[in-house]
């Protein structure tokens, strides 16, 4: 018997989430597992040995440059982000509405065509280092990218958004008088932001940290396209798979993920180390007014030529776009702009069905990823119960696993009937899309907005209750619009990056739900480079509108919660 | 033979086919919308196609194993085929024009034929190099003059390069079943490399902009690129011979639309079909009887190298992990 | 039937306990007051009844039922947060309203109650801001409203008027008790104004370190503390440690410790306290207001001493005269009236103890101040 | 050089005026309060001394220096905030530290000075804990000495006794006026309790509507009120509306308005006033603890009025005494002491007002209470 009501609401909360859990993360990871234990000598350990023990180091050296440039991208990461989300939510400038939604758009760029878009832009016969050299009549170009430094800027370049979010949702929270106190006790500026607001958005600051040290842990097109043969450990996947080693693939995905959690155990031993609940008496949300003018227009000035910066490669998408195949092949610069590549998209008559399952596909698995989400951090944060790490490592999985490994979990453990899929077989049909987009984009929900009710003081909630509130209806009157910030932060992420996705969806894509990140790609793989990034200019049109129809719906709401 | 019950649709020849057909294809959009229209016009057959990459399909015939969505997979290198074929995801079919392909363009047990062949090149920026400085065999890749000239595809990845990577090893292997010499060679060749590109339009890029003016690659392509895109490459045969690949067709295991699957089968290799595919889409045709085909196929005298494939499949992986774990040198490729 | 029973509960936290063995029995319509030093326990208390903690041990019941585990929204207390607690996405209507909302009353109603409670605390006018643009004691009325509205069985009051002047205070105070008797409430008030306490109480309770030392009418605690802490805690008082020596005919002799007073005091049998003296010893306590300062001619009366005055210190209606007699200070209260303008500092005086007014208690804090 | 000159400062947040027209001088070293019902612009004005709002006209000014545009960290002010504005993800000590750290004092004196200022406000033994397990009070005192403990120019208090028991508070407000007189430190202090305010300040200011109404020594305020509003918001008041008559000799004749008082009321032509009625009316304004209550004997005494006891209120060490004389009641304070036992309600008592006392001012309120 459970000993009392709030315990029972707990276990009533609880269950659903682990089923899910259970039935979509642990029970397809268990099968990755499980193959990493098959050996030619049986089941047992030997993979693992070999991994560590393997004479070339390969491994081990992979292993190395994956944590490294994992770390040094959430650095990275952190130090574009952070700022801006700091600039954009603090100070008020014409145009700031437009830039902060601008500021997000790196997430929107499609991946493989994007990175191709930094080639043409900051590679050795990229347009920025050729116009710098042609300018300054240069004998050699001054900078190109590649290898490590590539894949970092790449890197910072498209997860800073995570950053951003998070930290934006967050930074609105914090009640101005807390800075004030610390400015009145003889703090300047800089040191108010480093002892007083920095640490505050620490609940933030890890949930991005996570997001970003396991995405990259686990990040493909960057390495594999700008540094060829550099070794990370999510290419060796990668390679292992091809040269048909599942069991190693397997091994080397397990150690990956083992990093990864540890990194979200280190974390989330460092955030619960102190306490992050606004718990000071009353509102004491008076905005604060202190704006040193010349201070302000130098970050704004700062903020918005960032912006423009983070735009470059979406507008040398848009370039692409409009040259047409065969003229941009030797010369430096394209000289031929015509709309040709988008005559002969929209020949198609099939052109939209793409984008419209996209949108569809994309929009179940986000809606799931909200419910689910909101109720799982709940629970994690708000609620006491025996094995919350384990459920938070559970969360995470599919974050520090590569994508791809994700879709074979998936695939192993639904091409045939199971309970979890009500006795059907998954794969093959249109559900299994959603379902993966769905599994992939937990962590992001749950995050975000983990980060949200960090913040969150507990006798808001129980005043809700004494007034005699149940529980459902506390959460949706008075908890969901306090923290909607930062589940919106999560959902739009899990949306953007949804309708992008494209690792599980090349494992999983039917016939009947065909989404637009193949189209790119077999656009690409045919060589229509110009086609290929037409329709990535359709898919971050399409993204852009999104996000800025929830700006507006959502906008409304959510700015009420952060007066 | 119209042993199939229920639901087949009666077709201008009498016979009973399913009324739908799911090909998995690389081929592309071009290539496959056409392909679908002529079919449905001919056979009222109605054709979805999956198109994406030839590791993909394999990925995915696989995992669809217990349900097969696919009735074709038409098109991926032979050794693909192969191992789908040990796997037991592929079903025999001899098809009627089995007499006009030799020998080495279909399985022995008719687990796959071939629909086009793709020999190995050497390909250069025509707008940098002379034809009469480009190197003319793969030896001649290895002077130092190509130093930091040569940009190749990444290898693993590319079914292409690891049949180019194989040949040269197994120039050697097969007379001495060691492959040292072959590594050796591939170790020089590692040496003039300036990058391995993740993806094949990275290295066209590159090549033609001129940040390496040499590769390797398949021929129609270079083809391809230059008449159709306007690209700055031409090609050498190597005159030691050249790996030739063979591109297939085959049914898969358990589809759910045998007949109709045949029909398809048969529909993308007539001579016609072949003619087609060489005039429009470069490629060279398997069978010996396809007449007036374009003069870059008929001009061009490919001296194809003598494989055993079977050698090749059980030691390819292999000889690639080796690469990949002692030849490439890291530091390399980040040298920026 | 809204009594509350409070049976031997303990909270603690890690490694600290915030209140310990604490047996209360408060009665339905009563107006209870905790009373105690800050971090004593008080909070902590109201929090199990409201049901935001669940006592480490014990059991808190409403009327016969055992309501220690049932869930806050199932215990129809209306609760005032010492930290407010105002849901600051919403204006300050939406927050009053929330309570009735929840319990689907018809939107004209709750129109109409929420006006109303709003005008009572003074805040009709400001319906539509938002709370975060109220001032510290705005914000404190707001939350004072939104526990009157839903007029409660249990109203648990953390410190509600802490931030008001002592006019709206007044006020507020009339307002909740005429609630609290128009509605039989069961309140429970928190309060550190003893003047507050005193005024409005049935009964207080008074804490210290997480335990209860007296319970009882506001002017048996006054009167009557039932040991040191309570007197010197409720009020100003007068400690002498003391050790009572002759008693006869209901009269008693004190004898001052450490010669402070050069006479032995006379107190009344029936004034001394009948808990035992748990090894502390006694004082004698007076309140300074029970203090008479005396002309001369007195001087040899009982319990008159004579003593100068060492400070003088101006609080509005009364006037505290420090005298020192011997080795003792003592603190007299006197009126701001004519005879107080006469006092100065440095001059003699006489003062007089009644012995009516000296209680002897034993003294449990170790430290008479 | 701290004193601070507010100049016709006026604040407004939209179309809500918090501050109108305010002209201040606070001298250096002084002691100065804030006193004014909810909402009247107090936490305004301090937060436009700190920094943290602008005056939307008006300038502030620090000895001759401008500071109303000087960012706060640059004012060397200490603050306790109404709401406390701990900071939540640091210990008691680190909070306190803070300050001190930002100073860049080194590590052994942080610790020293810390200890100090944690041991004066009785937390010494809470230094490792994090705010939030801390009980209100126990907050409130972090923030008080956060804000002590770097010794600043000025100190800005913003009700920061209002969560302590009344012990505490005396010792806490012994510790601020000690160190505000130790360091010459101008305070500036924001309080509800009246007493406090009277005893512990060098000037006060009394607000309304974000008007001030006075600036005065506490015994000018109490003894003196300007108005009616003043002196009805300071202390307990009997404010009767009267119009003044015969003028002669240093005496005046007030007739009560609406005939509440059988006769005329004698007052001292001194005590009148010197201020504009602007347009309500005049008032007699007498303390309740300046009025006696008399036996019958002095019946017929000048300014002795015959009554009857309505209510009696106990309020510790002072009985409050309602008194119906006619239509007008009259609330008296008297000591909780031998004489307060007699009295009874329903009994028959006769009130003198002493004429000394009576005051005669101005009515703006139009609320006489
Ligand atoms: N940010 C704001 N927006 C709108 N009105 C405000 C804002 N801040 C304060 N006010 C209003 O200004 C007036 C003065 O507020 P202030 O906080 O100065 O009052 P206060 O004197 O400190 O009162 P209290 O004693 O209740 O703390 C109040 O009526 C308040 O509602
Ligand atoms: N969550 C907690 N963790 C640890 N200790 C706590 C916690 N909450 C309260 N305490 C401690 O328990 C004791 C009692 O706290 P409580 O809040 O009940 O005091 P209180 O009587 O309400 O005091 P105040 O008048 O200052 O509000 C305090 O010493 C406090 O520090
Ligand atoms: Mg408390
Ligand atoms: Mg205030």
């Amino acid at each position: 018997m459970m000993k009392n009501r709030d315990h029972r609401l707990t276990l009533w909360l609880l269950i659903p989430v682990l089923l899910v859990l259970i039935a979509y993360v642990l029970y397809p990871s268990l099968r990755t597992f499980l193959e990493s234990m098959n050996t030619k000598e049986g089941v047992g350990l030997g993979n693992y040995e070999d991994f560590f023990t393997q004479e070339s180091k390969t491994n081990l050296e992979a292993l190395w440059n994956s944590v490294y440039i994992s770390l040094l991208s959430v650095l990275a990461s952190a130090i574009i982000g952070v700022p801006l989300a700091f600039i954009f939510n603090r100070y008020d400038f014409p145009g700031r509405g437009f830039f902060s939604t601008a500021a997000i758009m790196p997430i929107v760029l499609p991946s493989l065509v994007g990175v191709m878009a930094f080639m043409f832009l900051y590679g050795e016969t990229g347009l920025v280092p050729n116009a710098i050299k042609d300018l300054f009549h240069l004998d050699e170009v001054p900078f190109k990218i590649g290898g490590v430094s590539g894949i970092l800027i790449v890197h910072a370049y498209t997860m800073y958004v995570y950053f951003y979010m998070t930290v934006s949702a967050a930074i609105n929270k914090i009640d101005p008088s807390l800075e004030e106190a610390a400015h009145n006790l003889g703090a300047g500026r800089f040191s108010v932001f480093w002892k007083v607001t920095f640490p505050l958005l620490t609940p933030a600051i890890v949930a991005a940290s996570l997001l970003v040290f396991m995405i990259s842990m686990a990040s493909f097109s960057a390495p594999f396209l700008l540094a060829g043969g550099f070794r990370v450990l999510s290419l060796q996947i990668y390679f292992s798979k091809i040269n048909g080693d599942m069991e190693v693939a397997a091994t080397q995905s397990v150690i990956l993920s083992i990093v990864s959690i540890s990194f979200l155990l280190f974390m989330r031993w460092y955030q619960n180390r102190k306490d992050y609940r606004m718990a000071s008496k009353g509102i004491g949300a008076h905005r604060s007014e202190v704006k040193n003018p010349f201070m302000k227009w130098m970050l704004v000035a700062t903020g918005i030529i960032g912006v423009l910066i983070l735009l470059l490669p979406h507008f040398t998408i848009l370039l692409l776009s409009l040259v047409p195949d065969g003229t941009w092949t030797w010369q430096t610069y394209p000289s031929v702009f015509n709309v040709e590549n988008y005559r002969l998209l929209f020949e198609d008559p099939n052109i939209f069905k793409p984008l419209k399952n996209s949108l569809i596909l994309s929009f179940i698995a986000t809606a799931g990823n909200l419910v689910f989400g909101v109720l799982t951090s709940y629970l994690l944060v708000k609620r006491r119960f025996v094995g919350k790490g384990f459920v938070d490592v559970l969360v995470m999985i599919p974050w520090a696993l590569p994508a791809t490994v994700i879709g074979m979990n998936l695939i192993f453990a639904f091409n045939e009937p199971s309970i979890f899929s009500f006795g059907n077989i998954l794969v093959g049909t249109f559900w299994i899309l959603p379902l993966a987009y769905f599994v992939r984009h937990i962590p992001l929900v749950v995050r975000s907005t983990n980060a949200a009710l960090e913040q969150l003081d507990d006798s808001i909630e129980e005043a809700a209750r004494s007034l005699g509130a149940k529980w459902f209806y506390t959460f949706r009157k008075v908890i969901l619009p306090i923290i909607m910030p930062g589940v919106l932060a999560g959902t739009l992420l899990a949306f953007v990056e949804s309708v992008g996705e494209f690792p599980t969806s090349v494992l999983l894509y039917t016939i009947s739900n065909r989404p637009i990140s193949i189209e790119i790609m077999n656009q690409l793989r045919m060589f229509n480079m110009g086609q290929a990034a037409a329709y990535g200019m359709i898919q971050i049109t399409l993204i852009a509108v999104v996000l800025l129809i929830s700006n507006k719906v959502f906008g409304v709401k959510a700015e009420k919660s952060l007066s | 033979g119209g042993s199939e019950k229920g639901s087949g649709s009666e077709n201008k020849e009498g016979k009973d086919f399913e009324d739908k057909i799911v090909v998995y294809s690389p081929h592309g959009k071009d290539i496959l919308s056409k392909f679908e229209q002529q079919f449905e016009e001919k056979y009222n057959i109605d054709v979805e196609w999956l198109d994406m990459g030839s590791q993909e399909i394999l990925d995915r015939v696989r995992s669809e194993k217990n349900n097969p969505q696919a009735d074709v997979w038409w098109g991926a290198p032979s050794t693909n085929f192969d191992q789908a074929k040990d796997e037991g995801l592929l079903t025999p079919y001899e098809p009627t024009y089995a007499d006009s392909l030799a020998d080495g363009f279909h399985d022995p047990d008719w687990n796959w034929s071939g629909t086009s062949q793709t020999p190995e090149v050497i390909m250069y920026n025509s707008k940098k190099v002379s034809a009469d400085e480009a190197p003319k065999d793969w030896d001649e890749l290895l002077d130092s003059k190509w130093k930091d000239e040569i940009i190749i595809r990444y290898p693993l990845a590319s079914g292409t390069m690891r049949t180019i990577f194989s040949a040269m090893i197994y120039r050697d292997f097969k007379d001495s079943n060691d492959p040292a010499k072959g590594y050796e060679w591939l170790e020089k060749l590692d040496a003039n490399t300036k990058e391995y590109s993740a993806n094949p339009e990275m290295m066209y890029n590159k090549v033609a902009k001129g940040e390496g003016t040499i590769s390797v690659w398949a021929m129609p392509d270079v083809v391809m690129l230059k008449e159709n895109k306007n690209y700055p490459f031409e090609f050498i045969i190597p005159e030691s011979g050249t790996p030739v690949l063979t591109e297939g067709i085959a049914l898969v295991k358990d589809a759910p639309h045998p007949k109709a699957a045949e029909a398809f089968y048969e529909f993308v290799n007539t001579p016609e079909a072949a003619k087609l595919l060489a005039e429009e889409f470069y490629r060279i045709p398997t069978r010996d009887d396809v007449e007036g085909l374009p003069s870059w196929i008929t001009d061009t005298e490919i001296k194809s190298m003598d494989i055993d494939w079977k050698v090749f499949q059980e030691n390819s992986d292999e000889w690639m992990k080796h690469w990949d774990e002692n030849i490439k040198n890291g530091d390399k490729e980040i040298k920026e | 039937m809204a009594s509350i029973q409070i049976d031997s509960v303990q909270k603690t936290f890690g490694k600290v306990t915030a209140v310990d063995h604490l047996d209360l029995a408060i009665k339905d319509g009563e107006f209870f007051t905790f009373l105690g030093p800050s971090g004593c326990g008080k909070t902590t208390t109201l929090r199990m009844i409201a049901g935001f903690y669940y006592p480490t041990k014990g059991v808190v019941r409403f009327g016969d039922k055992d309501m220690t585990r049932v869930p806050p929204e199932k215990r129809n207390t209306g609760m005032v947060f010492q930290n407010y607690a105002l849901f600051p996405h919403m204006t300050v209507f939406e927050n009053v309203a929330f309570g009735l909302r929840v319990r689907k009353l018809n939107i004209k109603e709750v129109k109409a109650r929420v006006k109303n409670v709003l005008e009572k605390v003074r805040l009709d006018q400001y319906a539509e801001r938002q709370v975060s643009q109220l001032s510290g004691g705005q914000q404190q009325r707001v939350a004072l409203a939104r526990a009157l509205v839903i007029e409660p069985e249990i109203l648990l009051l953390d410190e509600p008027l802490s931030n008001l002047d002592a006019k709206l205070r007044d006020e507020m105070r009339s307002e909740i008790l005429r609630l609290q008797k128009e509605y039989n409430i069961t309140t429970i008030y928190v309060t550190h104004d003893q003047a507050e306490a005193l005024s409005m109480s049935d009964r207080i309770a008074v804490f210290n370190y997480g335990v209860c030392h007296q319970v009882g009418t506001p002017a048996e605690i006054y009167n009557e503390p039932a040991n040191d802490f309570v007197a010197s805690f409720i009020g100003e008082i007068n400690l002498l440690p003391a050790s009572i020596e002759e008693r006869e005919g209901g009269l008693a002799h004190a004898t001052v410790l450490n010669g402070a007073l050069p006479r032995p005091v006379a107190v009344r049998q029936h004034n001394i306290a009948k808990t035992g003296t748990d090894g502390q010893g006694t004082a004698l306590a007076i309140r300074p207001e029970a203090i008479n300062l005396v002309d001369s001619s007195r001087s040899e009366d009982e319990n008159v001493f004579p003593g100068v005055i060492k400070e003088i210190h101006f609080f509005g209606s009364v006037i505290n005269v420090m005298v020192q007699v011997d080795n003792q200070p003592i603190r007299v209260h006197t009126l701001n009236g004519e005879v107080s303008r006469s006092l100065h500092v440095g001059s003699p005086v006489f003062v007089e103890l009644p012995k009516e007014r000296i209680r002897v208690i034993p003294m449990v804090s170790g430290d008479p101040s």
